[in-house]
């Protein structure tokens, strides 16, 4: 069973980091790994810097921007794994705009998930029913979960179709917004989280943008499975860096 | 019969398509149901033909460019499109969106602008139709087009500079779909060009499309036919070029040549002409060409104009050039600027640098005696005029 | 009944001739013979009206400005030469000059510029036709109107500066009188207004009446009706004023109204309000009214508009003054300017500053609710951004 | 007998000094005259100061400008001149633009001059056509002549015309230009004062425009009666100042 499957059937809040490799330094990305390892956090996702994230809001654009600075890319990125699973059980996945894994060769892609132990992946501009017409069955050849988006625009129609395709869980957006940080939710976004958990779908659901402190990462607990955290990370080892991480994953906890 | 244009779901050949993370989707959904619907309405094509009749002044002429002609031994025809309201076709399909974003509900407009002649063109609509209106423009061009920045003030449009990667038009771009992700409900964001994910390049290309459809009747007129031998246009993301080539897509007597930025040259790194340059991939939603490293990560362009100065073409125009339905030319900054000034004191009419770089492909190419050439004359050079005094020494 | 047009010695009531030194005589005897017969035969008529449909872009659109109206509760019609090609209405009577002295074998062409829309106008036609040209402009107009006179060099025209008494329009209309002087030969000199020695108020009349023909005809098919209530225009020397009003001169249904300049204010010394502060005299050959001390001596006008800053008017809106046939009001800077913005914001057109002043007279006159009030929106603002963005701190 | 007429009836090239009233300073106009009176001249002209003298040349143009912030005008003028016939028996003209006139008043203007002594006028841009229609009559009755110009470019026949209606002499522009100083004359001039001078007019000539040395004054008094001399003048005066008047007049008889 993958590593993600797993995870979900554990009981307990599930915390997601997200960071992005090449950042700050490009060889850090083992170190946070194991960083995050000992914290004791549920899920990694690793994010495959990108010239161009349209999704993002500045914190990741802004680390984006280093990590390709630092000489990040996808042959690196997968040289440094070569011995992710000695050090880590923990589910991986890696979030990563579809042109570079284009260009890098889906196949080939794949395969160098597979043989690192990536689990799945988060590609948040191939939509949906592209994946399903095209590309689906390549990488369930390879074991890989593919993790879809819901918004709080997305139609009840549309999310039991994405629920249909989506494998491991639903990333659930918690705004209108790019990426970024937010202090609490508003009534708005809690009767959303609310509507859809109220859906009983079959994906479990994890929460994400906008997830930075105790208070939201404890109100997404309460409507899903749990959250994803990326931009209060990388401000957190932007400011004390990557070897104050479990000071972080506390400060979220408890 | 190949057919160029686009298919159901979004697609030219191998280009085009929807690309865009989940959050776009029920924007880009409504618009892709609803618009071809409401553009072929009898009540959105009276107001659309209206106001490019009464407002932005078409039809344009099809000038007959007598100097031009004597010289190159062809018959040149100029589509006057730098005499439309605000200067260069971009209003065209500023109007039909504005129209449309009406018809949706929409009470506030986002665009992105490179050389600001979309910027202008959408401030422009929206202070015509009481709008409020955000533009996106990378700080570069901010820098190298102000008198349109300076229009877009006085139409009472917010000017946000895009301080991203290159700080030009693809960055703008990124900012304005990032806007749009966060304000779905109320906003609609009027793409400048034949760009972006489906059904925007469609879109924009039939908006367009009434200069070609405009050329045909004034060939008619003036020449007793109803196509030319060649049309021809300069390619940034590509509109005034769809627009102009819209009729005579399927129709291969008509010859299309497409003319991108070489800029400094094609193999000197500083370059913006991305059908040779480029790869395919993904940019702004849509599977087209573009200019990438090995790595997939998008490259910064080059050009001395601002609005041919984007690592893509959108996904109709890769399809002509890889199917060889389409010629594409690249022409150097240095050309392009010569040829600016060329048309000035030939013909009296000051490109703007964009269209100049159409132009000069006049130098490269043989033309028979009673070849009719219909140059799209996309814009006028009122916004370049600090670039053409600096680079000539005036 | 009164006839408002210019009898066979060149005279508008009292007003007009040619008081000129008898070295202009053969140039103007020349024209005053020919012009009429020139302009009305069959081939002048038939290049006139092509290049004015195929290259300048007529005609130019009558814009039902639906904004204003409901604002000022009345009809209100925008006559859009601001689309002409080049910005402004001037064109079309340098087009028909330039086919005039190219009639007369001329070889070469002189102008004088305020705004520098006649100066780029010229440059314009004579790039096109292939004339040498100089155009003399005052040293502050030059500096307050750089966008032309980067124009007007990418044209091919050399710019002399006029570096005599006030350094605006009325220095550069000398300057370029003595040039004519000089050189009454081969130069033929296209003057920009209806100003001057006779025949060149009712030349320019003349050709800038298309505007006015044009409305008659738009105004049938829109209203129903072959004129309106009210036309409007700014004057500055008067051409984009007489255009409009030609076809309704002697027709007193229709109202005229006239704008000028105030300046800071009528009395402050900084004005150009020409009407009020003018008295009969003689400038630039023309009997008419202009700003004169007691000693007849011409006084420096001031206005924030370079085209709106001459110390006359032309002789036929002087009769139009004195008969009472015209109504005249003045607009200051700051209304002018205010109404800029205005125009931009409510209707998405930046019109010139000069244009911007007749606008300003929705503040001050009532209307009825059916009437129907043409404007004549003479030019747009490209070349006057610098002052906005300076004036309102954009 | 006016004064210009009488001038004309003796033997000799005329020699006819312009200068501008109210330059250098206000108050040189009788100074000037009577360093002319010494020096011998036939004609003095006073230039009325004009705002836009489109006729004139730098020289005359920049004088004007001076003059007119030295606060000379009209009023002025005839002030200065009211002891004119006190000092010279040389005929006076006035030459001056016509709006300043038409502001002064014409029968006020005439009868002015009339008081002061002044012979003619020389009014560029009161075209010989109307000056005929509407003038001629009033300055006739204060005895006053006027003076009109002909050029390389006027006709055969305008020329008979205004032989018809100048009064006193015709005022033969050299060349196609605005007044200003010139070194010699080239023989398109020369041809064209020829042909003038073979029609046999009624009215004396005089060459004036480009006058500036022995060499042109020489050359006029060969195809005409004598000639205007304006800018070299002036010129003169602003270098060496009024009283050195008689060298000027000395360094281009002999
Ligand atoms: C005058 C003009 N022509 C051409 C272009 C390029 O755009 P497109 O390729 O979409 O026509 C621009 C873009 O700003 C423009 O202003
Ligand atoms: C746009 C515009 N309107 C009006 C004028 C004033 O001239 P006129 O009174 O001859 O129309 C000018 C002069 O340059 C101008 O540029």
């Amino acid at each position: 069973m993958n590593r993600i499957n797993k995870v979900f059937q554990k009981d307990g809040t599930i915390m997601s980091i997200y960071f992005t490799a090449g950042f700050p330094a490009k060889n850090d990305t083992l170190s946070i790994i194991k960083e995050l390892d000992s914290a004791g956090v549920e899920m990694i996702e690793i994010g495959l810097p990108f010239s161009d994230p349209l999704a993002d809001g500045p914190t990741i654009q802004n680390s984006s921007t280093i990590a390709l600075k630092n000489g990040m890319n996808t042959i690196v990125l997968f040289e440094q794994l070569k011995n992710l699973r000695k050090m880590t059980d923990v589910p991986v996945v890696i979030m990563g705009y579809f042109n570079p894994i284009l260009q890098f060769g889906i196949e080939k892609f794949c395969e160098s998930c597979k043989e690192v132990g990536i689990d799945g992946l988060i590609i948040p501009d191939l939509p949906v029913d592209i994946y399903n017409d095209k590309y689906q069955k390549i990488f369930k050849s390879y074991g890989l979960l593919n993790m879809f988006l819901i918004t709080p625009q997305t139609s009840e129609k549309r999310i039991k179709y994405i629920d249909g395709i989506s494998e491991g869980f639903i990333y659930m957006v918690s705004s209108y917004n790019v990426t970024g940080a937010i202090k609490s939710f508003d009534s708005f976004q809690k009767k959303y989280f609310k509507r859809i958990n109220e859906m009983n779908l079959t994906s479990p659901l994890l929460v994400g943008f906008g997830i930075s402190n105790k208070n939201t990462f404890i109100d997404a607990g309460k409507y899903s499975r749990g959250a994803i955290i990326g931009s209060a990370y990388i401000n957190w080892i932007s400011d004390k860096g990557i070897y104050k991480t479990s000071e972080f994953i506390k400060s979220l906890r408890d | 019969m190949i057919n160029y244009n686009v298919d159901k779901k979004g697609f030219y050949g191998n280009f085009g398509g929807a690309f865009v993370p989940e959050m776009l989707y029920p924007n880009l959904n409504e618009l892709a149901l609803n618009y071809v619907r409401i553009s072929k309405s009898k009540s959105f094509k009276k107001k659309f033909n209206q106001l490019l009749k009464d407002y932005v002044g078409r039809p344009t002429p099809l000038y007959f460019a007598q100097s031009l002609s004597e010289k190159f031994k062809c018959k040149v025809y100029l589509k006057r499109e730098d005499l439309c309201h605000t200067g260069a076709h971009k209003i065209n399909n500023t109007i039909g969106q504005i129209l449309l974003a009406k018809e949706l509900g929409k009470k506030r407009i986002i665009a992105e602008t490179g050389a600001g002649q979309h910027g202008v063109a959408t401030a422009t609509v929206c202070a015509l139709l009481g709008f409020k209106c955000i533009i996106y423009m990378g700080e570069v061009d901010i820098k190298r087009q102000s008198p349109n920045v300076a229009r877009m003030k006085m139409l009472g449009a917010e000017v946000r500079p895009a301080k991203s990667g290159s700080r030009t038009l693809k960055d703008a771009t990124n900012e304005a779909i990032r806007d749009w992700i966060s304000n779905p409900v109320d906003t609609h964001y009027i793409i400048g060009s034949v760009v972006g994910p489906h059904p925007f390049p469609d879109m924009v290309a039939r908006f367009q499309s009434v200069i070609g459809y405009e050329t045909v009747n004034q060939l008619n007129e003036l020449e007793n036919k109803s196509k030319p031998d060649y049309v021809i246009a300069c390619v940034g993301g590509g509109s005034n070029a769809a627009g102009i080539f819209y009729p005579f897509l399927n129709d291969e007597d008509v010859k299309i040549i497409c003319v991108e930025a070489a800029g400094k040259g094609v193999n000197t790194g500083k370059s913006a002409a991305t059908s040779i340059l480029g790869k395919e991939g993904i940019i702004h939603g849509s599977k087209t060409l573009l200019m990438q490293t090995n790595d997939g990560q998008i490259t910064e362009p080059y050009s001395i104009s601002a609005g041919l100065d984007y690592p893509g073409i959108g996904p109709m125009h890769a399809n002509l050039y890889k199917s060889g339905r389409g010629e594409f030319i690249s022409v150097t900054d240095k050309k392009a600027m010569e040829w600016g000034l060329l048309l000035s004191q030939m013909e009296g009419i000051i490109p703007a640098i964009e269209t100049a770089h159409a132009f000069a492909i006049l130098d490269q190419k043989k033309f028979k005696k009673n070849d009719i050439i219909v140059f799209n004359c996309s814009g006028r050079g009122d916004k370049d005029l600090d670039t053409f005094i600096e680079y000539f020494k005036l």
